[in-house]
């Protein structure tokens, strides 16, 4: 098993749910992040005139473990879905899983995905 | 009695008075809903805010002329005023005769909207909203109309117009103690929160905690200085013992907690602020003299009351909480006792020249004044009230719980009520975490203006929605 | 008409009024700021406060002068009035003979300032701020002047002072239908929010709009029982009129709520409040009586007038969301709508008895006084503000797209309007979420205090900093 | 002098404007609490909260005898009002001739409270609790008590009742100038925030931040318009004079940051409109007419006094910023320097016809009216306020410094004051992030009414609890 | 060693981390997440009756670095302790970690724990 | 490649982004978490006395995907910027990552780090 975990844009985030839905992925996670990476930040400004410059911005990490064979194709669904072509779009990365475990059942492996 | 004539300096000041005690209902659904769980805050304001509509209706309909209406047997009036008939614009010389009957009926429609509102804090985060619908009317109409009526109507047989005598100058006994004590009733009957002295319940949102005890302070002053239903020597005096007794409350809780605790708590002090408030709010127009008018300890009695209502109503809340009933908001600890203290307070510390310029009764004072009778009646009051709001509230609330249930499920209070029961959520407030910690700043640019300055260099954050 | 002399008395009364009503501004801030999207609360605050600023500045200025000054044709006043000239400590026994005519200036100057505040709703989280203030500016001149003049200057061509007798006691016409209606033009000129229908935009932060509701009945009071000019028994019954229609509506949405969409909902009692008091202000100092002066229905016509508000508003808003015009905060739906009702309620309501009270043209009724004509004027009154506002909101609005354009950048939109024009996020909070759920909660202890609780046993979160 | 009998209109005003006065401290609270971070928001309010408890024990042990009494050599008063002695239901005429004696030492009081609360913003996020409480205590009967007699007490050297003439209509010097130097002392001696000038210092609530200034807003007319101590003319001058220069403020500051920041600021136009109303403060009862009563430009004084105040404190918060001294609330900047503008306009601006009304001195103006030579007695007002605040503030401050120690330690510092020094946190708000994209919305649903929504359909969220 | 990342419901977090502290593992991470699967969401109702439905849910996120040996045993408890056997429970997945510092010490590997 | 992934202070968050950017580490996320270690929490107080006990920690998570010959570098470049010598101070977990995208160009492995 693979854990997909990509870093998006939070406004691609309902778009990305609906394509993995479409193929068949409901199971998934998102969290809250900061992130910093070429993209540059926001500035706030204080009464007194002081700058505070955000040098990282929000972002949603996604986590969708799948099966081996699956994770091309959820790799692919999920950029095709967050893609904007501006800098900014995220990262994705594939992360080896040795066990899965359905805390309802208790059943194993791939199949409590 | 003075020729009723409408004086427009009165009637300003009374009208006035209704508005800010109207605002101190918004300001307990700040008070009360800052301390509750942040699941939970959606339903406890609507408490408060749903009676404002509620119990206003009550009133005009039958409870000003079950409370204030032409007497049967000094226990309640009659439904001679139902709908506001014979409400109207000329002056009602027996309660209030420089402004319109209507001025008047609407001050002390504020008083009735409050007290149902504080029983509020006794089953909050666990009460089914129907139920707590039906229960207000239930309450103003078995409860609050007969009890105001006893104290404050012409001929209620407890209190100075022409009953026993008991001093309530502004609500000790018709307001404080009969929501504390019905409050008791409420926490006994609906039991304790699920996870109740295992999870903790901490306050939500503290500020909100302290609007609330701000806006209630604000509003005080329409409370007790608005009950000398005059603009003059009386309101002013009770203005001033009002105020001086919410400031010793509020730094005598504050000191207590550090005492005891080890800090300073912000929660005590506007709950201590509160707590002073109850207490004089009994004796506002009839306590100010110590020994004499010219006397240096003039202020002495105001003190007194605000700093041992602060101290007992934190060990209230304490002894509660060792005892364990689950009265949510410690509303029998701040308001029962409280307004216990105020009325005994009052038959200590009244004194005739103060409360002959209240006008009540031409002049007797209490213990200090060397009339421990009044001490008695003060006693009837208490006793009174505790008895008979303990009671009807009980098997008022038993009744309920028998035909429509008192609580929502276990599953709905998991959830949160507000979401259960409101099918809305408090706060959508997007995730702004580390962001704080994340910030370059920079001081202020010195001589040239700064460019404006864009979202970002070179690239946007939302670049995605402009292609 | 009475010698011009001060009274002190209404003079309170009066600046009180007017100090309230200016508080329904900020109000207004609150109610607004919670319905939107948390990236857009400070802009949507920012609109009332600033206009605050604005509006006080045109009235004192330009705009009492226009509306209230010297008669052009029953259209409009002329400028004599120009910068207060001519408006000073002296009453103006035209508008009020017992306070200072600055007294009467400010008064309606609140009115001047929360009427362009209401339109605010109908373009929230899009508008671009420079455009917004010279819409501001504009609308008060060419709009919100000559409608009040129409309706309450002397010889208006609408009023009673002059004109065909509509009836409009505090602003049905000329605050409500008028910012309701601007709404409505806006609404449809600025267009919908990005994502409309399909993204959610559920309020983010419930209880400010209670908070603003508070505050909106609270200041209410100042703007209806305000309008009798005097502290006497009009100036209490349209206090009573007024919180008796709140209290209908917030009741009647509730339920109402309750019934369609299966919840009580709580943003739906606040805003019920407020369309009982949208419905209630043209009418609360001529309505009271049903039959006679003792009759037990007296009350009934502010409940009615207030309870079919609340339905009728919740219904119109429910209706806007399937026509699918984005007025964002329901402006058209609770004021526009609710302004008609009132005006046309006035019609039928009004009674000889307390208009006359009320000292406007000596005591004329309604349809159930037997003068079905009165419904007439109101029609009248109904149709001059609903045809001027649309058209000249609608025509200023085009102008300024073309010129300076109506809303912010798609990119800016998205990335919230806070950030985007004004360069500033509401919220910086500490991650608090699990932290919640992280803890043990103990009872308080028993007799001995407390040992001082520290920061931590044996090592502290904060080592870091001091080595 | 008039014969000192009791109006009930004046004695109305005069009571609502102290309860309005008392508002605005809950109100600086908020504005304050928003500014800071959220780690420190329940200190920042608490200072303000717990000065309503103290100060107004302070006024009416010692406090109101020492600036009030009777006079010890032009510079402070004796102690024989002491606990309230002397001060009773009659009119004092040497203050107020138409309320009794009570009410205008309660409006006194208000000011007494506010005046140590704005200090507070100097040392907001960093003092010790403890320090701070006597620190308050000794400021007010070292500095309060002093400067207030010598402006406005019977003989005081520098006023109008028997001294140099110096104009301070509501405050300006004695509580503007006297907290902004003060803060400035503070500021100095404080030292630093840990981090500052490299971390950010956000505010972390800004709606809170308008929320504070809407209330002062609202509260300010009681400041103003109630020193009038009457409700006729003179009061609602300054009533208009009050609302044109806050209005004037909030739109310059907020021009001013848009010009040379590049966006119009929220926390500028909440901070303008303050600055404005600081300004207006000394002159609200003796502007108002530029050349003739009847003149064009009469309002003109009141918008050139806020506007420049929006701007100059504006200017005086960005030169605190690289100056470096961490005024954390920029007390100094707005109150110090917005009330030495508004002491010297007053000089500038003031006109015979306007003072006279005020009912100060039978009516002398100041440059505008052709003497200069007020501007002198506005300049030793000034001078002496400025040299004295701060010598005795400073000398207060070292001494407790050596004493007890100012700030809380460091560790202390970075975890937050509130936990640190009170035990409690501000906020437990659940995480509520993603979720508000994870929806999907409906439009409401056509003619039939929706089933009931339940929690779930066929399983529920929280079934975890119901087995 | 291994990380054991348990999505589980947030009220069964305190009954969980105790379970763990009894059997002497302290150390662990909990971050909020959102999750989607088999479960259905709640519904708000807006003032117009626009209806919000949520399709995630709030879940907590546990993790805990365990030595390999200790895995097992440690899925073992969470899911004891998080199971109710109804649709909505959580899954628990099973990372390998190749490496771990204690940065007060900079111990390595598993003494690092 | 590999996952580093820090729990630190959060008041030492500033210098090890600082520390990461001198060194050309520019990319990487950051989420709140909140932890338990050794490391004892801090106490509220009730209105009546009830004591509300932490005892878990707001910390925060760092994560930063780099090429394997770098991991050692950033673990050390954290750890230095993160110490403080005293309980709490955090720790730091290496886990592998199979592969990369980035989403805005489709790059793939180490050229989408
Ligand atoms: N090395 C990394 N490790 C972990 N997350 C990263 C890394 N580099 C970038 N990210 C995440 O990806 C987001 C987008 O990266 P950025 O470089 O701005 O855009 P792009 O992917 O278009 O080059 C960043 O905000 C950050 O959250
Ligand atoms: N494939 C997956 N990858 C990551 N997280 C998942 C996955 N499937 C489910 N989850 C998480 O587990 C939670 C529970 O899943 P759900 O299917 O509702 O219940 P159950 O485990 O009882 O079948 C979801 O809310 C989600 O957070
Ligand atoms: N086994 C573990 N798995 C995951 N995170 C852990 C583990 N042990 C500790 N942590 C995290 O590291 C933080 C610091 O641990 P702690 O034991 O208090 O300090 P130290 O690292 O100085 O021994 C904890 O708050 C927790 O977030």
């Amino acid at each position: 098993m693979q854990k997909v975990e990509a870093i998006i844009r939070p406004e691609k985030l309902n778009d990305v749910k609906n394509a993995l839905a479409a193929a068949g992925f409901v199971g998934l996670n998102v969290v809250n992040v900061t992130g910093r990476g070429v993209q540059k930040g926001v500035v706030h400004i204080g009464r007194g005139g002081e700058t505070y410059e955000v040098d990282m911005l929000p972002k949603v990490k996604l986590e969708v473990v799948v099966r081996d064979e699956d994770a091309e194709k959820v790799v692919q669904l999920i950029a095709q879905a967050a893609r904007t072509g501006h800098i900014g779009d995220g990262k994705i990365f594939l992360i080896p899983v040795a066990d899965a475990m359905r805390v309802r059942t208790g059943e194993r492996g791939e199949a409590a995905l | 009695m003075p020729q009723p004539t409408i004086d427009s300096g009165d009637t300003a000041w009374l009208l006035v008075s209704a508005a800010l005690v109207l605002l101190m209902t918004p300001g307990l659904a700040f008070f009360y809903g800052g301390l509750v769980r942040s699941k939970n805050v959606l339903s406890t304001i609507m408490h408060s805010f749903i009676i404002m509509g509620v119990a206003s209706l009550v009133w005009v309909l039958w409870g000003y002329s079950l409370a204030f209406g032409p007497d049967k047997g000094g226990f309640i009036g009659d439904l001679s005023w139902f709908g506001m008939r014979l409400v109207g614009a000329e002056p009602n010389a027996d309660y209030a005769a420089t402004v319109p009957h209507q001025a008047y009926m609407l001050f002390q429609m504020m008083f009735a909207i409050i007290t149902p509102a504080l029983i509020t804090g006794a089953f909050a985060e666990r009460a089914k909203f129907s139920t707590f619908l039906v229960f207000t009317v239930l309450w103003m109409t078995l409860v609050y109309a007969p009890v105001a009526h006893w104290v404050w109507a012409k001929d209620g047989w407890l209190g100075t117009l022409g009953g026993l005598g008991a001093y309530d100058f502004a609500g000790g006994t018709v307001v404080h103690i009969n929501s504390g004590v019905a409050a008791l009733a409420a926490a006994l009957l609906f039991g304790r929160r699920l996870g109740y002295g295992k999870e903790p319940m901490e306050p939500h949102n503290i500020p909100f905690v302290v609007l609330g005890a701000g806006l209630l302070w604000f509003g005080w002053f329409g409370f007790n200085a608005g009950s000398a239903l005059a603009a003059g020597g009386a309101a002013s005096n009770a203005f001033l013992q009002t105020n001086t007794a919410a400031a010793a409350g509020a730094v005598a809780w504050t000191l207590a907690s550090w005492a005891v605790i080890g800090k300073p708590s912000v929660v005590g002090a506007a709950s201590g602020a509160v707590a002073g408030l109850v207490a004089i709010t009994p004796a506002a127009g009839f306590v100010g003299a110590w020994e004499a008018t010219d006397g240096y300890l003039n202020i002495l009695p105001a003190i007194v009351i605000g700093a041992v209502a602060g101290v007992l109503c934190f060990g209230a809340t304490r002894l509660r909480s060792r005892l364990g009933f689950d009265d949510a908001l410690d509303v029998w600890a701040v308001h029962g006792m409280g307004g216990t203290w105020g009325a005994i307070a009052t038959g200590i510390f009244a004194t005739a020249a103060v409360t002959s310029l209240a006008g009540f009764q031409g002049g007797v004072g209490g213990l200090i004044d060397g009339r421990p009778e009044q001490l008695l009646a003060q006693f009837a009051g208490v006793a009174a009230t505790w008895g008979y709001s303990f009671t009807v509230t009980f098997l008022v609330l038993k009744a309920l719980d028998l035909v429509m249930g008192l609580r929502v499920s276990e599953e709905e209070e998991v959830v949160g009520v507000d979401v259960a029961q409101h099918g809305e959520r408090a706060y959508v407030l997007e995730e702004v975490g580390v962001a704080a910690a994340a910030y370059a700043v920079r001081p202020a640019p010195a001589a040239q203006p700064a460019p404006r300055p864009q979202l970002a260099q070179g690239e946007s954050q939302a670049a995605s929605t402009s292609p």
